[in-house]
């Protein structure tokens, strides 16, 4: 394939191009006159015309852009989810920096280009085209988590959080970088597709030290990124500190980016085959599962909770993703793209609950907060108590259908173990989700201030409902998206 | 004269790399640590370098200056963070960030 | 007029539903009416139903009311079926039972819970006639159940008094054990023969087992289990002198006449099966005898004068088994039915003594009554002669005939008749001790009290007089049901032994004139032999029976359960939530929100990743 | 068809409630009596349907077919008995919460009918993947029902019945996942339809294994010993509607399950684990029933008992004859009812005098003799007592038993004798003895009032009628386990059993 691109390779980049062009007009907007719902709307529409084009491309698209960026069926679908989220991401955070001082606009500027770099992540089948949407999101969440930072009254430590991620998270990208070099000096190339099997016969799955280190590099930045055990230590720290939307941000689209780029690398590459990252692999997953849930059990802030369960959603993505190498057909990879949207539903619904009675000066993200929301906001609790069902994997929601992939995925290759920990996980998981469900049952004894919902918070609850939506029906009626997935992913596996 | 063999350029790389770690692992003025990380992102962009010289292709120089861009960008942000430290704590020792905890 | 079999059973149930609806709101005169009315009819009933079916010259007559349920080969019916044995048995229990509720009329007059009274005695009598006219053993089990239930109940009809709860529920346990047994022996034979209606059973059984096959000692024994829980027999007859707690009337009319005797109607229904057994047959006429031996002792030193009868009730039966044991069906029954009549009317008139004397128990209280309560005197009079096999008294006839029948039996008959000899002379003794204390000597209190008899106590009393005296004529249609199997040759016994049978019950009376009537002995005396006393103490607990029940099972039992309170089970799963909420706390631990801390743990993963890839 | 009308009155019915709630909080229990009631009018015509095939009606639909997925309900004579019992303990229940619950009771009826859905819904699915559904759908809103109107120590109780169902659940769905996979592998479809994974040839130890996953899921809800330790709480912290629901029905969902799946799915591998199974039976019954004589909370004693008594069903299931099998089906039933009652009665009793620990009780009937004449009656049925159903299924599943394994027959005979122990301590604790309540609730213990009484008549009807005439309930189920007794006698034939 040839580095020039014709004017018909811009048609697949359109979600790409079109949310940059967003951000442009967006920054420009802000240049020329400061104006907060203007330039939410601005964003808002670009991202809504993104995941269109996503969407309208999606039936018949499947071509490589320059050796860096592959747009297809899967990406395209990771790009529509990617663009919602945002989307949504951007309409819950209306209303939180509403009450912000001033500056409030580069906010969206920032949605903006973390959703490019998301997409660009989706797309890659190239480690340059990796590096450049991984970082660019990266810096974007820098800005995002430390947002409130420059005005006076902010209850949390966005500080903090910032530093944390982004001493933790660059080191992470060092790691990640040094592996990618190994496996360039093992094979000469840093396209997934030629890494798999190049002219010199030095494919990554070959197993010689190098490729072998090299990957083990890029698994401990990948790993990082996806906060799995041991290395989700900056996780809740880093959720508790940065305000909710970014927060929601970093722990949907930053998380379901990175697994979609990494299930690229593993089934180009077919990197599982080297028995000792296979293995290694299967003992992140089981770690994750357990001390996630673990670490969730007694917890009591809400964001800490949903970072912990974080860590084991991912370990429960892994199995699929292992699974992915053991039997043919592209169940496994079904699995993962169906978990991980589910994830991002269900973890963005929690999120949102949270984000709509909290503002950028006050945010209520301890469990208790919550008590007696049920019969003082029966419709939001109802949803909060859909999202953790979900979370915990209950019928009628997504997110037991989710469970069922994976599951199915294991039993499909005989993944008993991790399969019997995922069992334990989920457990312990209930126990933690329940004690919030409890929290909101229980009577009202003095009532918590929550922020008041102005006329600027109608849409969030729009969100809110589209996303409750989602959740159901795709709990019980999953069978379209089922094809659609079984179709994109039938391209890899 | 003769080129470096690829392994030995590796081995500096990683002895850098190193370096760079032991830096983020001991220094506590935050400044130092970014530096290290500095060393970190430049020992990657060593390797690269090495590797293309043993194959004798740009992807590798191009990846390089892909890396210093971020290395730029990371520093910028950082230094804007750590000015805020500053300004807050009046120090630059990393473990003042350690009200969220458990 | 057979085919309205079913309204035995019926009568007294509709009773027991007419009362147990109104919940209390009718007169007491009405009540009366019910409770003994049904009994009264159903009794005309069987006495209708008893001629017809002598005439008809039958052997047996059944007939399916429907059937209960069938699975597969499991086909239970509410059948009855009537023959000789059922049709005493039927006869006894309307019989006496109308006398009895006849007399409860009186008796429980003042009673506030009259209605209750009657209705559990209604419930019990409808069962007892289950009992005794099924045609399978599941709907004997009903009855069987049934009369333990009321027994229950009857118990512990004055509830408010914790101790007559305690011996309600020990009753009903214990006779439990029994049931539980007789269930088992049910399942065997269901999973042997494939049947349990009671005459297939016994074909099969006759057909498919050789005598003392194994599964039939096995069955035997399991019935032997429930028969001898009912029936009060070693080793479960400690329930019944608590038993006595109960109402004078209940103690009649359950635990002397009918139910007791149960365990006698079930060995004798199923004799053919015992027979396939012979040494379970035989082990029934030494737990006979060892019954009739301890209890005889234990009834000589009681003080309550209902514990006394209570014993030698226990003691009578112990005859009965002796009769079974050795083959003499019919003596059995024949002695269950005098049994009946006399145990019954010393019961009744105990119980007028007590209403009299203001529910006075202890002999030792009364004494001289004989001229203050002339009816109780001639009915215990009468049913202590009766009871002691008077000559000629109906106790005589039947006594004679089970003690013939070990004599008949080869190997340790003799032994056995032996035991039965003496054990007639202790039951002289202790019934006379009785009579003696209460009605004869100087009177020790209650010099005022007039009888408490009215007609409807009284009569009954004196039909059942008459019974105990003349119900030795009466001749029991029995023939056909153990036409088989029965000692029938009539060896001839010498008249010598006759004698011997006739003198030691006359003996026994003496000595206890002795030491009671004319106190020519002195049992104070004999008391002062530090032997004698713990003899004395030894019997009067029943041979501390009860303490080692209490120690053996009770006990433990209630310790263990008081211990495990807490489901140590459920503690295991405690253990699991203490260990994850330890894992927590460790993993809490490391999120120190150290910068450096979690660089390191970076750095420590990728190293761990290194030797993991390397390990691996 | 109608089995989805069946299913969807409750569901619709339970948000008419919520909904009533709003005009006036009296109308949601009115809403819930008329929608269970209709429902149960609509199980009736059921019995009339003549079976087309296995089933009396069935009713099938696509749902994912990428997993072979389908909406398949059918009814057969088990399962409509089940139904029947279900909707006939619904309209129990909303009578024992008629007063009890005054609070939310839109949110409550609403709980207690999508309960009431999810369990028919048990007993009607034949596609597993459907079955698994129902069978998680129906604790979140037992879930609510126990945390929301419970007692002191709710949020534990609600949460450790959730967990223990859920993990069990889990292991089941495994199960049932790999038998989909073993239908694909074998036929190449995936499918959870009943019938076809009946064809799946599941030999050897990894039959044993989905057997065990199947077992555990069963026996955790039915629950046998070592899985029962849930129950004891739920139950005494529930409201009384929900102990009704929880020891009436959901815990012969348990029962159900194994007879339904268990073992035909595992003949094998069944007739391997039997001895296990009904070994853990028998601990059970003695275990359990000798726990409950301990206990001082009343409730608890109940609920001990249940396991006790539902030790009876896995031993007959287990046992796998006829006798045995209708012996286990008719405890269910008559259990349903008798412990149903004893779980109103004891939340009577803790609505009169605010406790439930025996202690603090005595000497009640001069003060309750409707309620304890009542309470006697549902003893003495507990204990076994013939001419009541309770009787009839215990004697059949011990008689059934017996043929399959003397031993612990006997032991679990035993029980019989325990039973009367604890049923006999509660009457005598409660009722009798002097009265040893505060004083000042002399004289004003509220006796059970008309409708109280017209419930508890009910069920006294209910089981007076299966104890003297069983067969109309016999002969639903016996057609069934004819069919799988037959497709597994071969078998047993080949075990030299049954």
């Amino acid at each position: 394939m040839t580095m020039t691109m014709t004017w018909s390779d811009l048609i697949p980049l359109l979600p790409i191009l079109l949310s940059t062009g967003t951000v442009v007009i967006a920054m420009l907007m802000i240049g020329i006159r400061r104006h907060y719902a203007l330039t939410a709307a601005i964003t808002i529409i670009g991202l809504i015309t993104a995941a269109i084009a996503a969407l309208v491309l999606m039936p018949d698209t499947n071509s490589q852009i320059t050796p860096l960026l592959i747009i297809d069926k899967f990406s395209l679908f990771f790009s529509f989810v990617v663009c919602i989220a945002g989307l949504f991401i951007a309409i819950l955070s209306f209303p939180y920096l509403y009450t912000l001082g001033d500056h409030r606009e580069e906010f969206f500027l920032l949605i903006g280009l973390a959703t490019i770099g998301g997409l660009v992540m989706v797309s890659s089948n190239h480690f340059v085209s990796l590096l450049l949407g991984l970082e660019t999101m990266s810096m974007a969440l820098y800005g995002m988590i430390a947002y409130p930072l420059h005005c006076r009254d902010v209850s949390k430590y966005p500080l903090e959080a910032a530093v944390k991620y982004l001493v933790l998270s660059a080191a992470a990208s060092a790691i990640m970088l040094f592996g990618m070099a190994l496996l360039y000096g093992h094979t000469g190339t840093l396209a997934f597709s030629s890494l798999s099997e190049n002219s010199a016969g030095l494919a990554v799955a070959s197993g010689s030290w190098l490729s072998t280190v090299g990957v083990l590099f890029l698994l401990s930045g990948i790993a990082f990124k996806l906060s799995l055990a041991p290395f989700h230590l900056w996780t809740p720290d880093v959720y508790e500190g940065a305000p909710l939307p970014a927060t929601a941000y970093l722990a949907t689209v930053g998380k379901a980016a990175m697994f979609v780029a990494l299930v690229r690398f593993i089934e180009i590459t077919d990197a599982l085959s080297i028995a000792s990252v296979l293995s290694v692999v299967g003992l992140l997953a089981m770690a994750s599962m357990l001390i996630g849930n673990l670490l969730a059990l007694l917890q009591n802030n809400l964001k800490r909770i949903l970072a912990y369960s974080s860590i084991a959603h991912m370990g429960y993505l892994l199995i699929a993703l292992i699974a992915s190498y053991f039997v043919e057909g592209s169940l496994s990879i079904e699995a993962v793209s169906f978990y991980l949207l589910a994830y991002v539903i269900m973890t963005l619904g929690a999120f949102g609950v949270a984000s709509v009675v909290s503002s950028s000066q006050k945010e209520f993200d301890v469990i208790h907060d919550y008590r007696g929301l049920f019969w003082r906001q029966p419709w939001l609790a109802a949803i909060f108590t859909a999202m953790l069902l979900s979370l915990a994997g209950i019928p009628l929601t997504v997110g037991f259908i989710g469970k069922f992939y994976v599951f199915f995925a294991g039993v499909e290759s005989g993944l008993w173990v991790l399969l019997g920990t995922l069992v334990l996980g989920s457990g312990i998981g209930l126990y933690y989700y329940l004690r919030i469900v409890f929290r909101m049952l229980m009577p009202i004894k003095e009532q918590v201030a929550y922020k008041e919902a102005g006329i600027e918070s109608l849409t969030s609850y729009g969100v809110l409902a589209i996303l409750f939506l989602l959740l159901v029906v795709l709990g019980v009626y999953p069978a379209p998206v089922m094809t659609l997935l079984e179709s994109a992913a039938s391209l890899m596996g | 004269m003769s080129p470096i063999p690829f392994e030995h350029g590796l081995i500096v790389a990683g002895i850098l790399f190193c370096l760079g770690i032991v830096g983020v692992l001991t220094r506590r003025n935050i400044v130092f640590v970014l530096m290290s990380l500095e060393v970190m992102l430049n020992a990657c962009g060593l390797a690269f370098i090495v590797g293309a010289a043993r194959w004798g292709n740009a992807d590798g120089q191009v990846m390089f200056l892909m890396i210093l861009t971020l290395a730029a960008a990371e520093v910028a942000v950082g230094l804007g963070l750590i000015i805020q430290i500053y300004r807050r704590f009046h120090t630059v020792d990393i473990n003042v960030l350690s009200q969220m905890k458990g | 007029m057979l085919d309205l079999i079913w309204l035995l059973p019926t009568f007294p149930l509709l009773g027991f539903l007419i009362l147990v609806l109104s919940s209390g709101q009718l007169s007491k005169k009405v009540v009366a009416l019910v409770g003994a009315g049904s009994i009264g009819l159903s009794f005309l009933v069987a006495a209708l139903i008893a001629v017809e079916f002598l005439n008809s010259g039958a052997e047996f007559y059944s007939m399916t009311a429907w059937t209960w349920m069938s699975v597969g080969q499991f086909t239970p019916g509410f059948t009855f079926y009537l023959d000789g044995l059922s049709l005493v048995m039927m006869l006894i229990i309307t019989g006496v039972g109308f006398l009895i509720h006849l007399y409860s009329t009186g008796f429980m007059i003042d009673d506030p819970s009259y209605s209750r009274f009657f209705s559990y005695m209604n419930l019990f009598v409808a069962s007892m006639l289950m009992l005794v006219l099924a045609d399978n053993l599941v709907l004997l089990y009903l009855g069987w159940e049934g009369v333990g239930l009321c027994s229950y109940l009857l118990i512990g009809f004055w509830y408010d008094n914790p101790a007559n709860g305690a011996a309600a529920r020990k009753a009903f346990v214990v006779t439990r054990v029994g049931d539980t047994s007789m269930a088992l022996g049910l399942f065997l034979l269901f999973a042997q023969l494939g049947t349990l209606n009671i005459q297939d059973l016994m074909g099969a059984a006759e057909a498919n087992w050789t005598s003392g096959s194994g599964v039939a000692v096995a069955a035997a024994l399991l019935l032997l289990g429930g028969a001898v829980g009912k029936s009060a027999q070693l080793p479960l007859q400690t329930w019944l002198p608590d038993a006595m707690a109960g109402p004078t009337p209940i103690s009649a009319l359950i635990h002397a006449a009918t139910m007791v005797t149960a365990g006698v109607y079930l060995i004798a229904r199923t004799h053919i099966l015992f027979e396939l057994a012979p040494t379970v047959q035989l082990l029934v006429a030494w737990i006979g005898l060892a019954t009739l031996l301890m209890a005889g002792f234990t009834a000589m030193t009681q003080h309550d004068i209902k514990r006394i009868l209570a014993y030698s009730t226990i003691s009578q039966i112990g005859y009965m088994f002796l009769g079974l044991g050795v083959g003499a069906w019919s003596a059995s029954v024949f002695h269950l039915m005098t049994h009946a009549f006399f145990k019954a009317l010393l019961f009744l008139g105990a119980g007028t003594v007590i209403l009299s004397l203001h529910h006075e128990h202890d002999i030792f209280k009364m004494g001289g009554k004989r001229k203050q309560l002339p009816v109780a005197f001639y009915s215990f009079l009468i049913g202590s002669l009766a009871l002691a096999a008077f000559p000629f008294t109906s106790g005589f006839f039947s006594k004679d005939e089970i003690l013939l029948g070990a004599l008949a039996l080869e190997g340790p008959g003799t032994w056995l008749w032996l035991g039965g000899v003496v054990g007639a002379f202790f039951t002289g003794i202790y019934s006379f001790r009785l009579v003696f204390v209460v009605f004869f000597g100087e009177s020790q209190a209650h010099h005022d009290d007039k009888e408490v008899a009215g007609w409807n106590m009284a009569g009954p009393l004196f039909i059942l007089m008459v019974l105990s005296l003349l119900g030795g004529f009466i001749h029991i249609p029995v023939e056909s049901v153990f036409n088989h199997g029965e000692a029938h040759e009539e060896h001839h016994v010498s008249g010598l032994i006759h004698g011997i049978m006739i003198a030691v019950p006359l003996l026994g009376i003496l000595v206890a004139y002795l030491f009671y009537g004319g106190r020519q002995l002195s049992a104070d005396k004999l008391m002062a032999n530090p032997l004698a006393a713990a003899l004395h103490k030894f019997w009067f607990s029943h041979w501390g029976m009860d303490a080692l029940y209490n120690t053996l099972f009770v006990r433990p039992f209630v310790y263990l359960a008081k211990l495990n309170r807490l489901d140590i089970i459920d503690q295991c799963y405690g253990l699991v939530v203490t260990l994850s909420r330890a894992g927590h706390g460790l993993l809490a631990k490391l999120q120190n929100g150290m910068l450096g801390w979690y660089a390191a743990s970076l750095i420590f993963g990728l190293v761990l990743l290194m030797t993991l890839g390397v390990l691996l | 068809m109608i089995i989805v009308l069946l299913i969807s009155i409750l569901f619709f019915g339970g948000v008419l409630a919520w909904l009533a709630e709003i005009i006036d909080p009296r109308l949601p229990r009115l809403v819930a009596l008329l929608a269970v009631i209709l429902d149960f009018l609509v199980m009736l015509t059921l019995l009339g349907a003549d079976a087309d095939g296995a089933w009396l009606v069935s009713f099938t639909a696509d749902w994912i077919a990428r997993f072979g997925i389908t909406i398949y309900f059918a009814v057969d004579g088990l399962s409509l008995l089940l139904i029947l019992l279900t909707a006939f303990l619904g309209v129990i229940a909303v009578g024992s919460a008629w007063t009890e619950i005054t609070e939310r009771t839109g949110f409550f009826y609403f709980n207690l009918l999508w309960t009431l859905a999810g369990v028919v819904g048990v007993f009607t699915a034949l596609d597993l993947f459907l079955f698994f559904f129902f069978w998680e759908v129906m604790l979140i809103p037992m879930y609510f029902i126990i945390a929301i109107w419970g007692h002191e120590n709710k949020q534990y109780a609600a949460m450790k019945f959730f967990i223990f169902t859920q993990v069990s659940g889990l292991l089941m769905l495994i199960a049932i996942l790999v038998m989909a996979y073993l239908h694909y592998s074998q036929f190449g479809a995936f499918s959870f339809r009943y019938e076809d994974l009946l064809n799946v040839e599941t030999s050897g130890a990894l039959g044993y294994w989905l057997m065990l996953g199947f077992f555990v899921g069963f026996a955790t809800k039915l629950p046998s010993v070592p899985f029962h330790s849930w129950l004891p709480d739920a139950h005494s912290q529930a409201p009384t509607a929900g102990s009704v629901i929880l020891a009436g029905i959901l815990l012969k969902t348990g029962a159900y399950g194994l007879i339904r799946f268990t073992v035909p799915l595992f003949p094998e591998a069944a007739m391997e684990f039997a001895p296990i199974a009904m070994t853990l039976a028998a601990i059970s019954i003695v275990y359990c029933a000798k726990v409950a004589f301990g206990q001082d909370d009343l409730k608890r004693l109940i609920a001990y008992t249940s396991v006790s008594h539902m030790g009876f069903v896995t031993l007959g299931v287990f046992a796998w004859n006829e006798q045995a099998l209708q012996g286990a089906i008719m405890t269910m039933l008559a259990h349903g009812l008798s412990a149903a009652a004893l779980f109103m009665l004891a939340g009577g009793l803790q609505h009169r005098i605010h406790t439930r620990s025996m202690a603090a009780m005595g000497g009640f009937w001069a003060q309750v003799p409707r309620m304890s004449v009542v309470a006697l009656f549902f003893s003495i049925a507990a204990l076994g007592m013939p001419g009541l159903g309770n009787f009839v299924g215990e004697f059949l599943a011990l008689l059934g038993a017996f043929q399959a394994n003397i031993t612990l027959t006997t032991i679990s005979a035993l029980g019989l004798v325990l039973a009367s122990v604890y049923s006999l301590w509660v009457i005598q604790k409660v009722f009798h003895g002097a009265f040893t309540g505060d004083s000042d609730q002399q004289g004003q213990l509220l006796d059970l009032d008309r409708r109280e009484m017209c419930y508890f008549i009910l069920m006294m009807l209910g089981l007076i009628w299966m104890g003297l005439y069983p067969q109309s309930f016999l002969a639903l189920s016996e057609p069934v386990l004819d069919g799988l007794l037959s497709s597994s006698s071969e078998l047993f034939a080949a075990l030299g059993r049954g």
